[in-house]
């Protein structure tokens, strides 16, 4: 039987060529090239507004492209193969994705139990990320740092293939960041890609090999 | 401009003209001068039909070619469907009244699901409205417009189909074979009013695209976004 | 990890939520039970008739208040949460299927709680052998009650005046499902076959279910 | 910045949203409108009576989708929306009286059109001399009612159920507004003094009013 | 007349004294003694979930103590005094409180309006956060630094002698993050005080007189 981490099936191939995508009728990202290999990090920066985060969306396959084209994880955007390949993209967004009627706990069972991932793993998770004493927290009742570690033990748990973060080190203390670069390695060692967005340029060119520069939604440099 | 005014005015005759053969054709002794409503009642709820089908293939149309025009035509053909199934639903409740002393009668299944069907596009106008991102409104609104449209041959065949529940109406002249000159005012009707939802569909679609112009000056470029300028934050 | 064991999770949670929320069975069940007093009351019926109205009453606060029950999951819904569905690989029609599914529990619990309210009420005259037709024809109307109800807020979903927009839309189409509801006591009484009317509500069920599966994602893409 | 400046703001912004949103008019009225027809069909009234119950229609119509019009700032509302308020140091009693005449002013429109579509759709038959007593006890309706839709937000600020728990408290307490409403056009064909009726509506303005007003502190407190 | 901006019947004094407050039953913060002199920067400092932001809602009059006592701008906390100064207090918090409906020019107007501040200021505000050309963005459609820089823009109208900083540099590209010295500075020359709540110790430190550290709703540190 198929483990349910089993990613034989899902191809490695993440490109964008020419790329463009639309929000609310307007045009935010234009002509993106953008090719992303197993086991390298990219870095993405630019100001406020560039449209980092409709970048990370549209390789999250949240959105489609209204331009060009491109392939996440070997399935072409806006085709129903998406579907099959969402399973192994993993998100931490601006504002986490906890259910606030649930426990900590519970939102990590949830988030196992849909995915078919090993149970056994919540438990280390929790201790991983520092929450084992809060598990029975609900997440209305939790600190917005809590919240981000919850998310950072969901893609523990859920091992992604392609890791999308989006200012993922903020709203975290100092010892707490670490876990980020330890989801980073972890991705990296079992061959999966990163992307990162900051706004701290040396925390980009500590962890990626390249970073691009995005503005007013257009590539600007690649380093 | 000009030929929207000429298809209106034209569409204008056309309707008197209907309605000129449908006050002088004989009337059936049966149900006496009311039954002339009839040659409105039939079309209206025929060109109905017609127009959330040609909703139902522009919807279609946009899900594959995803150009605005096919949008602005599924809209403009709910509106019209709507307006014309309002009318065929007033004309039949007036008749209703007449001839069965009762305007309406919710275990009729015709007149029920004639009135699901209007008020599910009615839900379309009103979900059409809500959305303001007009690729997300163009998506959401052809999915519901190519499905709503499986309601037409229910209310169509719902006489037939339901007849084992309920009993139809004694003097529904379904399929009822008519006088010559009978006919002759339905069918002169029916290509009047067809007439006058062409019409009204070019009219309306002119405006939308006149709407859409407007809109689409207003449209901006994204935002531009700039550093600050600290030197100005003594004068807030 | 298999679509039945998706759509049997999502429900599981969701009733989880509605336990600790209880939007169905702490807030809107209460005030059905008195709106199934105040009814009759409103329209100014004569206490001497009243076991005549019974089952009407019934339905016609079984639709109001059920389509509060029905659109309780749009409630909780929001774009982190669509998002964290999709990246966890939830195929939308076995979110749909989930939800039906939960929602259709809490429906038929509302609806059997509502009845065994009017019955004690109303002491309406029921004909003989109802409880097996009647409970079936409540559960087959719950499920497409339901059905509509998720429906309307995947239809719905993301606009921000949605909770107005999808009650409108439910009423109508509720209507064939109230009928057929309805018409099962009817015809039991006047004894006229109720075979007919349990064959509509199972045809409109598995076409709002058919529909619901096949919308899903479609509907989905079209949310964002 | 004085009370009333800061109601004018609050009312004048929340009638700018609704102008984008399209709630009340877009969404609400016209199933309102189409309500009125239907209503009739639902009960089985025959044409020829329908100018006798036009107005009873309006009520039940106007009650049951002006709910939904009274709740549509509870929609909006959140915490951080509420944060907001209290650090740009709006009392919260302004934002009560705000409120109340932004909604008021929806509610008026929203049924004065309802009014004029029943006179049409239903032609009933009005004792001379109406339209002003009618008006102004349809305007004094509107604003009580407003008024529990906003007291009835306040009171569910914060809870997740609170659209289902805020309906159905208004739904009682609007009783006596819907009374003093309707029996104003019927004592107006009576010819038996409309005055008492104006006057409860008119005091029952004035005591959810006070209310709100007095309320607004320890309600915004109790929010937390 | 008095401006809105007067401040003569407000006080300055700001302290806490063994105050703790508790949120959904469980008590969150206890004994805790602080002072907050005008013209100052407090630094506060903790592991996620230790109460910094709570401690800040309490300062903001958000919530009240329901242990020991406190002030602020000498309004005493639970009193009907917090309705007078609520208005001299800016709170930059996790989630940026930003009207989805309005553009950005329109949230900024409203609370001008409510607080009766000059209308003119707007423009310059929108200028210096840089959102001059954005100022027609609906709040839905605004990026997440957008959002904080309208807040940003906020405080500059709305001026606040108190100003509360929840992580304020999160979010903010690097330019933009000036803006936040910027506030900071121009609130302490008018004799206002700040505190600012940050995982980065480089960052209080560099800005702040005293830094207090939390843990577990506790004052562990103060240097
Ligand atoms: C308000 C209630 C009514 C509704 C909703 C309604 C609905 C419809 C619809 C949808 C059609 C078009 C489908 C078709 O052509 O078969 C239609 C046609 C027709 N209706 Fe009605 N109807 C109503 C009342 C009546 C009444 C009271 C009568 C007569 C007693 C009547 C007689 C007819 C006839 C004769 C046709 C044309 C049928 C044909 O030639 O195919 N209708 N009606
Ligand atoms: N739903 C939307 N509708 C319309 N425009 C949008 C929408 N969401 C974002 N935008 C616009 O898209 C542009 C890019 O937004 P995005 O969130 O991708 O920026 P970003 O690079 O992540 O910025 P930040 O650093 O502030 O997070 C902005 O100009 C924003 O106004
Ligand atoms: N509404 C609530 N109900 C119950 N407990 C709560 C609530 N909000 C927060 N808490 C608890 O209060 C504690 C402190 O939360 P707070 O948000 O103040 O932390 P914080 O120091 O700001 O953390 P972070 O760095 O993660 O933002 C946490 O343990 C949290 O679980
Ligand atoms: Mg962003
Ligand atoms: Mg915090």
């Amino acid at each position: 039987m198929l483990s349910s981490d089993d990613t034989s099936l899902v191809g490695s191939n993440t490109i964008l060529e020419r790329a463009g995508a639309s929000l609310g009728g307007r045009s935010i990202l234009r002509g993106l090239d953008v090719e992303i290999s197993p086991g390298q990090v990219l870095g993405v920066a630019g100001p406020n507004g560039a449209g980092k985060t409709t970048l990370l969306r549209l390789l999250a396959t949240l959105i489609s492209p209204d331009q060009g084209s491109g392939f996440v994880l070997g399935a072409r955007l806006g085709s129903p193969d998406v579907y099959d390949v969402r399973r192994f993209i993993g998100l931490m967004s601006h504002t986490p994705a906890v259910i606030a009627e649930l426990t900590i706990r519970e939102n990590l069972e949830h988030a196992a139990r849909l995915i078919g991932a090993d149970l056994e793993r919540i438990d280390t998770a929790l201790r991983v990320v520092g929450l084992a004493g809060a598990a029975a927290t609900r997440g209305d009742a939790c600190s917005f740092g809590m919240l981000r570690r919850t998310e950072a033990a969901r893609l523990l748990i859920t091992r992604p293939r392609l890791l999308l973060l989006d200012e993922a080190f903020s709203g975290l203390d100092v010892d707490a960041q670490e876990l980020i670069d330890a989801l980073i390695g972890r991705t990296i060692e079992q061959d999966g890609a990163v992307v990162m967005v900051s706004h701290d340029q040396a925390h980009l060119v500590d962890r990626a090999a390249r970073v691009m520069t995005l503005s007013a939604g257009r590539l600007e440099t690649v380093t | 401009m000009n030929r929207v005014r000429i298809l209106l005015a034209t569409a204008g005759i056309a309707v008197l003209t209907g309605l000129w053969f449908a006050f002088t054709s004989p009337v059936d002794r049966l149900q006496g001068e009311f039954s002339r409503i009839l040659n409105l009642h039939a079309p209206f709820m025929w060109v109905a039909f017609l127009a959330f089908g040609v909703t139902a293939f522009a919807s279609i149309m946009w899900l594959i070619r995803r150009t605005p025009r096919w949008d602005r035509l599924a809209m403009a053909s709910v509106e019209l469907g709507v307006v014309f199934t309002a009318t065929g639903l007033f004309t039949g409740m007036v008749w209703g009244q007449a001839v069965w002393g009762r305007a309406w009668d919710w275990a009729d299944p015709r007149m029920a699901s004639t009135a699901v069907m209007f008020f599910v596009y009615i839900g379309y106008l009103a979900l059409r409205r809500a959305i303001p991102d007009p690729e997300m409104r163009a998506k959401r609104s052809a999915l519901l417009g190519a499905i709503a449209v499986i309601q037409v041959p229910l209310v169509y065949f719902s006489v037939n189909l339901f007849r084992s529940l309920h009993q139809t109406q004694s003097i529904r002249p379904d399929g009822a074979t008519m006088p010559r000159e009978m006919l002759m005012a339905l069918l002169v009707n029916f290509v009047a009013i067809t007439y006058l939802y062409f019409a009204l569909l070019v009219a309306r679609l002119h405006l939308a695209r006149l709407e859409e112009a407007s809109a689409a000056e207003t449209a901006r470029e994204p935002d531009a976004v700039t550093p600050p300028r600290l030197s100005e934050v003594k004068d807030v | 990890m298999s679509f039945w064991a998706q759509a049997v999770e999502i429900a599981r949670v969701d009733l989880r939520v509605e336990r600790r929320l209880g939007d169905v069975l702490r807030v809107v069940l209460p005030f059905a039970v008195v709106g199934l007093l105040v009814f009759p009351l409103a329209l100014g019926v004569d206490l001497s008739a009243i076991s005549l109205i019974g089952p009407a009453v019934f339905w016609a606060v079984g639709i109001l208040f059920g389509m509060q029950v029905a659109l309780r999951q749009a409630a909780h819904d929001n774009r982190e949460r669509r998002d964290l569905y999709a990246l966890l690989g939830v195929d939308p029609a076995a979110r749909f299927v989930g939800r039906t599914i939960s929602g259709s529990v809490l429906m038929v619990g509302f609806l059997v709680v509502l009845l065994a309210a009017m019955i004690v009420l109303y002491s309406p005259r029921l004909p003989e052998g109802w409880p097996i037709p009647v409970i079936v024809g409540l559960g087959l109307t719950a499920v497409g009650l339901t059905e509509l109800g998720t429906l309307a807020g995947e239809v719905t979903a993301g606009l921000r005046n949605r909770t107005a927009l999808a009650s409108l839309i439910i009423v109508p189409l509720a209507l064939p499902l109230v009928i057929g509801g309805s018409q099962t006591l009817e015809s039991l009484a006047r004894d006229t076959g109720i075979l007919p009317w349990l064959l509509l509500l199972v045809a409109t069920d598995l076409a709002l279910a058919v529909a619901g599966v096949a919308m899903a994602r479609p509907l989905e893409e079209a949310s964002r």
